[in-house]
């Protein structure tokens, strides 16, 4: 029997899963298919609901990660077989220089999430306009300070992609509440003279400070949130006339508007079906990882010595993942000693 | 982006019922006339019926009666082109909604279908379902090749913004060959054609007909117009085209009205886009029926001077 | 009708009246329910807040509203649960309205208020457009 | 205007399902967006019309708002609310259901008349609704006799339906119940402004909305849903 566990994903679910494990005197093996530890986690500027530096807790414990000795960081690899029951599992990884055989005792699977490409949503004009851009990419342009200057309005959209039968995700992706009014809030900081404006269905804040937080965005930086799902975003004159209606009013509206931020849905990772199949685990209608009994045994995979953390198995903000991190490295731990 | 997966799933036949549309017949003749001798030229033989009547959706967008009766009407024509074996063009979009929106009720509505049935069988006809509706833009879409090898008359210079019309791509959500929000096929035509392609910011609103609104709601009517129209004249675009007779209606005379009433000096010619594929494939002049436009007829005579008539 | 949302209607002169965002409002709807008379009112005390961010100044100097609330009661601003001055707020709005020459409008509404006939006016001309 | 529970009808909509025919059977998805009315053409120019809000009432019951309103007949049937909306409620069939409903309740009739005329006169007749006959005054100047154009055209100078069709279209409406409800409005008439002379055309400028219509009184309708003034000053700002 292994006393290895193989944790897959370097996202900061698996980073906490394999950390914890190899506090508890586990060997760890972490695979992560990108050149980088970090996850989501690494292209964020800023976390919520109090604004911290993103960039510097998550290379706070990648860092630790990466000096601990019983961790095993293979980057650019993934898992290409699998087979075995638990606590003598033969799986096989593809890394740059070859392939390898490895026995483990337990998989971690924390594959994380993937920020969905809003292109469906062909009335928002993204892909069409640069001024159109997904919150992925606002992070992105926050970090690099390309946030427009001047007098200038922004809107932030949300539920593009989730709670939509029609082209979308029936769920609620249930953080772009929050991460709305931080890009809000980041927008007032880097640009006081610009406006902003929030389109929501409901504001589903959902964690502690985080209603806190999304009533200082409304209370102290003065963003203007107005219930009603946005229609239309359309290009005329070099602006972009953002159409929907202020459902509390009744009023169809009309916000001139400089940049669009569309807080698209997150959903299961790239091949989530293809990892699920070749672990021989089941997932969702979504393709998000299932767990076998989501109240009391949430990481259980409905394998046994497959464990589940992090956003794999549905929308979830990092203290979350963190959470179920540290939860499945425990139950990785009882079935490897 | 045009969903080429559909667009593939269109035969090329070699005939097609080509149904006729009233707007088209009897305020635009020109529509009438371009659709078949385009389609005859692009290979396809338009085959028609004096039996056909009005898609019969009328019954149920002027509420004069339930949408059952005007479900054997819908029926009933298109068992005509079933009798023969074909397939249906249409040209107009309320005729493709219709036909298919319905067609599509009774083929899945088993109840539905036989109650029908039982009224077209007293006249011996029936409807099995069989036929598919496509849209004579579709068509156009789908006979891409054929469309460039037969341009005789290119519209070169020619500035054209397009008009989509709501029933094909908002009824037609998920039947459509494109987006409901941001087509883009009746520009690949233009630019076959040779056209330059303009583009408006109130492309995909309504023109205002509404259906039943510009009789009964006509103040409501004309402002929604009139907002379309400010739009496009702002692009100042040589031709309007359209894919839909009744919006083609709605624009071309409206226009003549806000002028009339001082409301604006609009003269932007609209087109149908069958009107556009004849002229492109060196239809007669006689054959566009230019005589029946209402507003723009100058910059029409312009445009034809400019690439040859 | 659809609105062009901006930024410089009279909402600027209410926020530095009371000193506070008027985005705060929860628009929870608590202060018209709570409200004795918002039957006689044609716009709710949370509506005209909504109006005064969408910028609809005239119809907010326009209503009956600013004139008949926050008078003697303070009934809404006890139970607004994110403490919105909404008797400052009238106030402010019935002495902008008097500084731009708006009539008051002190009448009980008529019961027919909400009922207005179908227009009929009818054109004949040019059915099909 | 406070609103009274007991205005709602709770089980209206449970009762409606079955007659609207299985087209409309998803009111209850809804999810209050305003994603409809963002985009709608009506709305854009109308203060009171709403789409989200009539569902609403719908669901809620409180169908006589609904009914006798005057915002119920201002839908521009664009399909544009089904096309963007998330559920997939397909709003423009609801409207053809709840006007057959407001008619019911004999609302709506001046409208439905005028349309029945066409029906009558055109498609009945000639088995085309939209018929050679032009009833615009502007364009009879402007584009004059349209025969000759479909003949320059090389099309027959009049597209007739075939006597077989027309008579298969009576038929059809006879067994539908089209032909017994077209008798219960009466007829109207349908001018010609070829043919109008001068007397015609003033009484057709002039003519007052019917409050009856054949057997049928109409009542007033109302605008339930809003003002008829609205924030037009101040959409140009």
């Amino acid at each position: 029997m292994s006393k290895k566990t193989l944790v897959i994903g370097g996202g900061i679910a698996g980073i906490t899963a394999a950390q914890k494990i190899a506090q508890n005197g586990g060997d760890v093996i972490l695979i992560e298919k990108e050149d980088a530890l970090g996850g989501n986690f690494a292209k964020l500027t800023y976390t919520f609901p109090v604004l911290g530096d993103a960039k510097a807790l998550v290379s706070q414990e990648v860092q630790k990660v990466q000096t601990t000795p019983s961790i095993e960081i293979l980057t650019n690899t993934t898992l290409t077989a699998c087979q075995g029951s638990v606590g003598d599992f033969s799986v096989e990884l593809k890394t740059l220089s070859g392939t390898r055989q490895e026995i483990v005792g337990a998989i971690i699977v924390a594959a994380g999430f993937h920020y969905m490409e809003p292109t469906a949503y062909t009335e928002y004009s993204y892909g069409r306009s640069p001024k159109v851009v997904t919150s992925l990419e606002f992070e992105k342009m926050a970090a690099e300070n390309r946030l427009p200057q001047g007098n200038v309005r922004v809107v932030f959209v949300h539920c593009v992609g989730s709670r939509d039968k029609a082209k979308g995700y029936v769920y609620c992706s249930k953080i772009c509440c929050s991460y709305s009014a931080k890009h809000a809030i980041m927008m007032k900081k880097a640009n006081p003279q610009s406006k902003s404006y929030v389109f929501y269905i409901d504001i589903r804040a959902l964690g502690k400070g985080y209603e806190e937080f999304i009533r200082s965005a409304m209370e102290e930086h003065n963003v203007r949130y107005i219930r009603g799902r946005v229609a239309k975003v359309l290009e005329s004159e070099g602006k972009l006339l953002v159409r929907a209606e202020d459902s509390l009013m009744g009023n169809p509206v009309e916000v001139e508007a400089d940049l669009v931020v569309l807080a698209s849905a997150m959903e299961p990772p790239v091949g989530s079906r293809d990892l699920a199949a070749m672990l021989g685990i089941a997932t969702d209608e979504y393709g998000f990882f299932q767990d076998v009994e989501s109240n009391v045994r949430p990481c259980h995979s409905s394998k046994p010595g497959i464990f589940l953390a992090g956003s794999c198995t549905q929308p979830m903000e990092i203290a979350s993942a963190v959470a179920m991190g540290g939860l499945s490295a425990s139950e990785a731990l009882a079935v490897t000693r | 982006m045009p969903r080429l997966d559909k667009v593939a799933q269109i035969p090329k036949p070699d005939k097609i019922f080509v149904f006729k549309s009233c707007v088209a017949s009897n305020k635009y003749p020109g529509i009438e006339a371009c659709s078949s001798d385009s389609l005859r030229i692009l290979g396809i033989e338009p085959v028609d019926s004096d039996e056909q009547t009005c898609c019969g959706g009328f019954v149920t967008f002027a509420n004069v009666a339930a949408p059952t009766a005007s479900m054997p009407a819908v029926a009933r024509n298109l068992s005509l082109a079933e009798e023969k074996g074909l397939d249906t063009c249409v040209v107009c979009n309320g005729c493709w909604t219709f036909l298919n929106e319905f067609g599509h009720f009774m083929n899945h509505n088993a109840e539905v279908k036989a109650s029908v049935n039982m009224m077209l069988n007293m006249m011996g006809k029936e409807y099995k379902g069989t036929g598919s509706v496509y849209h004579i833009a579709e068509m156009y879409y789908r006979l891409k090749e054929e469309l460039a090898e037969n341009v005789k008359r290119p519209l070169k210079g020619i500035k054209v913004a397009t008009h989509y019309g709501c029933h094909y791509l908002g009824g037609g959500k998920y039947t459509a060959i494109d987006d409901a929000q941001m087509p883009s096929y009746l520009e690949e035509i233009i630019e076959i054609l040779g056209g330059e392609v303009v583009p408006y910011t109130a492309n995909r609103e309504c023109c205002g007909t509404g259906f039943t609104q510009v009789i009964n709601g006509k103040d409501l009517s004309l402002e929604h117009t009139k907002t379309k129209l400010d739009s496009v004249k702002e692009a100042d675009p040589d031709i309007l085209v359209v894919q839909c007779p009744y919006c083609h209606s709605q624009l071309d005379r409206i226009q003549q009205q806000f002028n009339y009433r001082d409301e604006g000096d609009f003269q932007t010619p609209i087109l149908h886009i069958a009107q556009l594929v004849g002229m492109g494939l060196g239809l007669d002049v006689a054959k566009l029926g230019f005589a029946a436009h209402v507003s723009g007829r100058a910059r029409l005579e312009n445009v034809l001077d400019r690439i040859g008539r | 009708m659809r609105l062009r949302i901006h930024e410089n209607g009279i909402r600027t002169i209410v926020e530095e009246s009371i000193q506070k965002s008027l985005t705060a409002c929860l628009q929870c709807s608590k202060c018209g329910g709570g409200c004795a008379h918002v039957d006689e009112f044609d716009l709710s005390p949370r509506q005209v807040i909504e109006y005064l961010l969408d910028c609809l100044d005239e119809q907010v100097l326009d209503s009956r509203t600013i004139w008949l609330c926050g008078k003697n009661c303070t009934e809404c601003e006890v139970i607004c649960p994110v403490g919105l001055p909404l008797n400052g707020i009238m106030v402010t709005l019935r002495e902008e309205a008097t500084r731009r020459g708006v009539e008051p409008k002190y009448e009980q509404p008529s019961l027919i208020y909400h009922k207005f006939e179908h227009c009929s006016k009818h054109r004949r001309e040019g059915e099909e457009g | 205007m406070l609103e009274q529970v007991k205005d709602w009808d709770d089980d209206f909509y449970e009762r409606w399902k079955p007659i609207a025919m299985g087209f409309v059977n998803e009111a209850e998805r809804c999810l209050q967006c305003g994603k409809c009315t963002g985009q709608c053409p009506a709305a854009a120019v109308t203060p009171g019309y709403n789409p989200r809000k009539l569902i609403r009432d719908l669901v809620d019951g409180n169908i006589k708002r609904i009914l006798s309103s005057v915002e119920l007949w201002q839908c521009f049937f664009c399909s544009g609310c089904y096309s963007t909306c998330p559920m997939d409620i397909n709003f423009p069939f609801f409207i053809f259901m709840l006007r057959l409903g407001a008619m019911n309740e004999g609302y709506g009739w001046e409208d439905v008349k005028q349309l029945e005329a066409y029906a009558e006169k055109d498609y009945l007749k000639d088995g085309i609704t939209v018929s050679i006959r032009e009833r615009n005054p502007f364009v009879v100047d402007t584009v004059g006799d349209i025969g000759k154009i479909r003949e320059a055209a090389g099309l027959p100078t009049k597209r007739v339906v075939s006597k077989r069709g027309v008579a298969e279209i009576n038929m059809i409406s006879d067994l539908s119940g089209m032909t017994s409800f077209m008798k219960k409005i009466g007829g109207v008439d349908l001018l010609d402004c070829n043919t109008c002379d001068d007397a015609q055309a003033r009484r057709c400028k002039t003519k007052p909305l019917p409050s009856k219509v054949g057997k049928i009184t109409t009542k007033t309708r109302f605008y339930n849903y809003g003002e008829p003034s609205g924030g037009k000053t101040n959409a140009k700002t």
